[in-house]
């Protein structure tokens, strides 16, 4: 998709000033590189350890479990949608996943690979089985989203907690945790590369390919799509169904970090994800948002936390500030939005 | 009779990056019918808005019997008798239509300050039968056919007492019958001194109904000059700032292979059509009264509304169960009447819109299964030159482009396939005359170059001057299939009814 | 083999926050004398600690024969369903309730009105500040806490060298939480230990992970993580993968299957073990026993012992943590 | 709001067969009724003490906060919005209220009733404050509704934990409880009243004032009712601040029964509000909503899971059907709403 442009060009072919440049960000990011540097700098001044290799190392792999699971939701919002259930897609991808791992290996004690290999897929079975709900109830019946995926979420969850008996599946293969819950490739740590695998090919079907062009097209006006002979259910499906896979990569990835299969994973997902996209410039209503803008918005959450706990902020503020900073991020967002598409 | 209702001087209004209105003077005088002509985007729609109450005053001055004043909302204009009926709806769709009648102005029991509905019920049928619009008032709106909702519309203008009436193209979606009955309450408004506002862009309504016209361009006052008096040609100049010779352009007529024929079509609202068809190098009308079905036949044909029963033959093929996509890739193109309902993703840029349908196809489509972002700007840019799109308009937001250009958007995405059957409904809707007359000639283009098209439209003249034959349709059937010899606006008429 | 006789002990005047303790051996019912209906009402039943309460309140009823419902509420946010659901039991004929409280205070009024319908009340795991209860099976956090922080303390007493503890109570707001916080500070006053400000947290396991890796970040002096069983399964992997096995260690104040798995490897140092089955188990007979007007130890609640490696072996498993293959049931016929 | 006559009114001049009555039906009150027929039918065979005066009494007693929450969360709704702090505006008009009562109670240990009056105003007025933030920044800074109360929710719980440094006030006079929280006047539970009292003049507001009108017009379309002369910006204030009030006298009922001011109540509240509405067959996009069905949807839901509890049936059974019934309610509530108003 090509960025837009605002109406007013700012006739700056002549002389391009400071403002006009920081107005250019603004339209084409958004708040989000100020609020970064903003945080960048606060933090800095309030604890000597933030700015350190090992720190910036440690918070983006922090982040990959939220960055993946945003992707997915921008997607779901792209659509015109939503993904309450993302939380509920983690849990279960990791119990299933967790689970089967753990028969498995019973059988195959020797064949760690094929066990590791074969427990991810079915994890991402179950994550796709979700999604393909999802998508169904909002493609074929209909059902607002934002009430099929709460009504998933809880359905979801339920049967996690009845796979698990509510106890985390342990006794995992440990290749899994030191491969892809700890293990550095090339110096950079496995999650982070397997995050930057997939941002790569969600950019290249983004913006390369014709479903992604559809997908922003049905989301932004679904009728449009339908008359321009987009098949605008299995677009939606395919959203819904590619939502819940990445987010139970993330649920894998997860399942690999914390060594256990655990239905509690994943609870604060759903809104952190939402706040993410929304703070990273993805409209509620759809058709609107840019992959790049996303990550950093998820980014930027966790940039918050990792600084507030650096910087030994209470619990209790922190929960403040995080819901101050998502407000001023959407008020700042409405104004670019305005002055973009006069929505 | 010359007594100055309403008088405005010097008003300007900018929104950001745009100057909607530039110095604008403007007087109404009491039983009078004042249009107000312009392009697409020349302020009309800006300035109505401020006399009425909608958007607040830039600078400049506004006198009402030599008061001057500053209105806060709509309901404050409303106090001061401004009512109008506003080129977006402003009706509620859940609510009814009686609710809707009184919305905002809802009468209260002086002790409680609760509703009174049976006054309020009482009332709202008075108000419809007064006008003669013949609406079930317990109605939800949002099951109202367009033009209903524009006939609602127009009755909650005229719910109380009012010295100005304000209609910003209250016909665009009327057809002859409603409008007539507009005409005529337009008229016995006038004789009891009310003044009125009205702006339109069909140049047969102003001779009709105005007593004077202010041409307003690129939100500058042009000229006011009397309607009895001025010619057409001086108007469209006046508006466009250059003269355009000719509206309507001559379409040869080259009939060829069939290739579109439509036999026992059912469904729908009480669709009911044994037999269409449209030839290649055609233009074939289709006309009627509001809600004959007329974008419905097609509709269905298209595969967007539910079928019944019928035979979609394309090319002499057989289409089983017609699809948007599938008609698409067998070369038919449609153009829907309600450009932002169903036609454009707003949010979206002009390039974006163009290429929608274009994106699983050569050249843009890659065999690899990729998009090359590069032919897409080319093709993309040749549309635009060719739909007279200026090329600053490519990156930019298509909500932020005026109405008429935001029509040609539409006829270019139906440029970047190579398309048999082009079906156009109701492609002029709200589209000022200069711009028009460009669609116009891009449809003589099309035809010419061996496309068959089929014009379906409420507007009588255009079908009168494009179309070789035409289809009339009522309540659902073909009452009458005339060839150019005889398409005359009295043998369309006749059938209307 | 049978749990009981158990080392116990009772609080006396009971009910009373300080009250003395006094070991006992711990012996039920052999069998109750009619087939009573209790109600068994959780905070959750979402992670291996009230599974183990389970566990144990769902063997004892079996044992004792009487039938009973267990209910949960779905977390400690949902006091107002917890109410309902016990509401709701007694209206379908629970004679005795079992609650383990998500709110210290927010029953007191639901256990006032039980009491006016003559329906013994007992108060299991949590704790409950009402005087209206029939019987407490319970130890507090405030206990475990402490134990927690004495185990540490022993290790670093005044005058040794300065050790950095960073400390995880779990969310902020919740009963056992605060109640733990405040065991933990006070044992650990007077030694050597320097506990940073307690760093609240959800206990899942995404949260905690990343608040003990910003933890370490923000202070590598830290010598010991403490926190709750979460806190400890999450930092196993963490210690791992940074190479801070030899200098890092982990406790935990409460047991999970888990944490009891990490101290079999070494990777957790230590836990307190509360012995919830246990305390499940006494909750039960005290019911019963209250149903049949035996006499009952009104407050009473299983002996602490903080397990680590050495000890390890001389505790029954049965006791303190529920068994690998058991699900919950939330009903016992 | 005139009830909604569907177009193709069944002609049953002459026979008013069965389904035409069950369409009549279908299509005034939505699903809920058959459900509940179907729900209590099921719960009668499956518990015999289901059905009994005494259960039926708990039940109502129990449904008074999930009501009176969700009423608020219509008002949100209708009005083309959303709000999820409800849950934190629940808790801080407990804890405000509980502080100020043991505060004042130390002063005036006498005038008890003074205490609690005063307590109520405060734990009110901290509610109404949480509502015209969010009232104000939807309807004066544009940000979206979902964002606005997602991030008052988080402030607030952050502000309401501070309060009380996380832990319950208690020490409330006994007065409170005994008459809001477990009062009995003529019969009737006092909370039960209150909710009655409450639905009262919200049926009047919503039905037979110029204010309801305007609700439902401004969530039915924003920019139509602007241009009819409503003063949008301050009905979608007062909504949000009703929707608080209504939300704050929830959360001094449940202090009164709790007998405690606890940062941890309504913890699930917005999204079982939203449940209960949506079942109630109001619309998520604004404009469409009726008192008795949202009534009824938080009674069934209330229904349900006292329903399963009598019947023992397992929390992780339980958390699954709720989830189903959400659906199919929605799914239904499509169907009709297609036929109503050919969305
Ligand atoms: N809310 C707004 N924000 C920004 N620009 C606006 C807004 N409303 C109108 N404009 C711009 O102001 C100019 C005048 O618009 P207006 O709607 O008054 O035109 P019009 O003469 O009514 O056109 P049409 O014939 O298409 O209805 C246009 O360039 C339009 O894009
Ligand atoms: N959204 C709608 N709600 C209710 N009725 C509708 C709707 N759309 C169309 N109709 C009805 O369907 C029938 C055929 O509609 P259709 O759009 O084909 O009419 P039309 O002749 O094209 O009129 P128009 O000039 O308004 O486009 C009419 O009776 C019309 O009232
Ligand atoms: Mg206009
Ligand atoms: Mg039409």
């Amino acid at each position: 998709m090509s960025s837009i442009v605002p109406e007013n060009n700012p006739s700056s072919a002549h002389k391009s000033s400071a403002r006009d440049w920081i107005m250019k960000i603004f339209l084409h990011w958004g708040v989000m590189p100020f609020l970064l540097v903003i945080a960048v700098v606060t933090f800095s001044l309030m604890s000597s350890r933030f700015l350190t290799t090992d720190n910036l190392i440690n918070l983006f792999r922090q982040s990959v479990y939220l960055v993946l699971v945003s992707l997915g939701q921008m997607l779901a919002l792209i659509s015109g949608g939503f993904d309450l259930s993302v939380g509920t897609i983690v849990a279960v991808s990791s119990v299933v996943s967790a689970l089967t791992m753990g028969a498995l290996a019973l059988s195959f004690p020797d064949a760690i690979w094929l066990v590791i290999t074969l427990g991810c897929l079915a994890g991402l079975g179950a994550a796709m089985l979700i999604g393909m709900v999802n998508g169904a109830g909002v493609a074929v019946f209909g059902v607002s989203p934002f009430i099929m995926t709460l009504g998933m979420q809880s359905i979801g969850f339920g049967i996690a907690l009845f796979l698990t008996a509510g106890v985390p599946v342990s006794n995992l293969p440990d290749t899994l945790g030191d491969v892809f819950g700890f293990g550095v490739l090339l110096g950079v740590p496995v999650p982070i590369l397997m995050m930057l695998l997939i941002l790569a090919l969600m950019f290249v079907l983004l913006n390369y390919s014709a479903w992604g062009r559809h997908l922003y097209a049905v989301g932004s006006n679904p009728k449009a799509a339908l008359l321009s002979g987009i098949r605008v259910k299995p677009v939606l499906i395919s959203a819904y169904v590619l939502c819940a896979l990445i987010a139970g990569v993330s649920g894998l990835l997860l399942t690999a970090r914390t060594a256990s299969g655990d239905a509690n994973l994943g609870g604060s997902m759903a809104l952190e994800s939402i706040a993410a996209c929304v703070i990273g410039g993805v409209s509620l209503r759809g058709g609107i948002g840019r992959l790049e803008n996303v990550v950093l918005g998820a980014i930027f959450i966790g940039l918050v936390q990792n600084g507030m706990n650096l910087a030994q902020i209470g619990s209790y503020l922190q929960i403040v500030v995080l819901g101050v900073l998502l407000i001023i991020a959407v008020v700042f967002d409405r104004i670019r939005q305005k002055r973009l598409y006069r929505l | 009779m010359s007594d100055v209702l309403l008088s405005i001087e010097g008003l300007s209004k900018k929104f950001p990056g745009v100057r909607a209105l530039d110095g604008v003077d403007f007087e109404l005088l009491a039983g009078e019918v004042h249009a107000i002509f312009g392009e697409n985007g020349a302020g009309k729609s800006t300035l109505i808005s401020i006399i009425a109450g909608a958007q607040p005053q830039g600078s400049g001055i506004i006198r009402m019997h030599g008061e001057e004043l500053r209105f806060s909302s709509v309901a404050d204009a409303r106090r001061h008798g401004i009512s109008a009926v506003f080129q977006e709806f402003s009706l509620a769709p859940h609510l009814t239509v009686e609710e809707n009648l009184c919305l905002g102005e809802e009468r209260l029991h002086q002790r409680f300050g609760l509703l009174q509905l049976s006054a309020m019920s009482r009332h709202a049928s008075a108000l419809l039968q007064r006008l003669n619009f013949d609406i079930d008032p317990q109605r939800v709106v949002a099951t109202l056919s367009r033009a209903e909702q524009q006939m609602v519309e127009i009755a909650k203008a005229l719910r109380a007492k009012l010295s100005v009436l304000i209609l910003d193209e209250p016909t665009a979606s009327l057809t002859e019958r409603e409008s007539e009955q507009l005409f005529a309450t337009v008229r016995s408004l006038k004789q009891q001194g009310v003044g009125i506002i009205y702006i339109t862009h069909r140049i047969q309504e102003i001779k009709r109904l105005a007593d004077r016209v202010t041409v307003l361009r690129d939100g500058k006052h042009i000229g006011v000059v009397d309607a009895a008096t001025t010619t057409e040609a001086k108007l469209i100049e006046m508006m466009a700032g250059r003269t355009v010779e000719k509206i309507y352009p001559s379409i040869a007529a080259n009939p060829g292979r069939t290739i579109l024929e439509l036999s026992q079509m059912r469904g729908g609202v009480g669709i009911d059509v044994d037999h269409f068809v449209a030839r290649e190098g055609e233009v074939v009308g289709v006309a009627g009264l509001v809600g004959c079905g007329k974008s419905e036949l097609l509709r269905m044909a298209f595969g967007i509304e539910p079928m019944k029963s019928g035979v979609v033959k394309l090319d002499g093929q057989t289409i089983k169960k017609p699809t948007p996509r599938r008609m698409l890739d067998a070369g038919v193109f449609y153009l829907p009447p309600d450009r932002r309902e169903e036609g454009l993703m707003l949010s979206a840029s002009t390039a974006d819109n163009i290429s929608l349908n274009a994106l699983t196809q050569q050249p843009i489509h890659f065999r690899s299964g990729f998009l090359s972002l590069s032919a897409e700007r080319t093709v993309t840019r040749d549309i635009g030159r060719r739909v007279d799109i200026h090329p600053s308009n490519m990156p930019r937001a298509t909500a932020l482009l005026s109405g008429g250009n935001q029509q040609k958007v539409l006829f270019g995405r139906g440029l970047t396939r190579s398309i048999k059957l082009y079906i156009f409904d109701e492609p002029t809707v709200g589209v000022d005359v200069g711009t028009r007359s460009a669609i116009y000639y891009l449809i003589k283009e099309l035809c010419e170059k061996g496309a068959a098209v089929i014009l379906i439209s409420s507007d009588l003249p255009e079908i009168l001057h494009l179309s070789h034959r035409a289809y009339v349709m009522r309540s659902g059937r073909i009452a009458a299939e005339i060839d150019r010899s005889c398409l005359t606006e009295a043998a369309v008429l006749q059938h209307f009814f | 083999a049978n749990w009981y006789p158990y080392a116990a002990e009772q609080t006396e005047p009971a009910f009373s926050d300080t009250g003395v303790k006094k070991p006992i051996d711990y012996s039920p019912l052999p069998k109750a004398s009619k087939k009573w209906k209790l109600c068994v009402s959780f905070p959750h039943m979402k992670d291996a600690y009230w599974l183990g309460v389970d566990y144990g309140v769902v063997e004892e009823a079996k044992r004792l024969g009487v039938s009973a419902q267990v209910l949960e509420a779905g977390g400690y946010t949902n006091l107002n369903k917890q109410i309902s659901q016990i509401e709701d039991c007694v209206a379908g004929g629970g004679q005795a309730v079992v609650i383990g409280g998500i709110s210290a205070d927010g029953l007191v009024n639901l256990v006032k009105s039980l009491k006016a319908k003559n329906i013994p009340t007992v108060d299991v795991i949590n704790g409950i500040n009402s005087p209206d209860l029939t019987a407490k099976s319970l130890v507090s956090f405030y206990t475990m806490g402490q134990e927690a922080g004495a185990y540490l303390a022993k290790k670093h007493p005044a005058g040794s060298a300065k050790a950095v503890v960073a400390w995880f109570p779990g969310p902020a707001g919740a009963g056992w939480v605060e109640a733990a916080n405040k065991g933990f500070a006070e044992a650990v006053k007077g030694s050597s230990l320097e506990v940073m400000a307690p760093i609240y947290g959800d206990t899942g396991k995404e949260v905690q992970a990343k608040l003990v890796e910003d933890a370490l970040q923000s202070n590598p002096a830290i010598r010991y993580i403490a926190g709750t069983a979460v806190t400890a399964e999450v930092s196993q992997g963490i210690v791992r993968a940074r190479n801070l096995k030899d200098k890092v260690q982990v406790i935990s104040f409460y047991l999970t299957p888990d944490v009891y798995a990490g101290i079999e490897k070494g990777t957790i140092m230590a836990s307190p073990a509360d012995a919830m089955v246990i305390q499940g188990r006494i909750a039960i007979d005290q019911a019963v026993r209250a149903l049949e007007g035996k006499d009952l130890i009104k407050h009473v609640g299983p002996k602490i012992v903080t397990i680590d490696k050495a000890n390890l072996k001389q505790i029954r498993r049965d006791d303190v943590l529920p068994p690998a293959s058991f699900k919950p049931l939330f009903e016992v016929k």
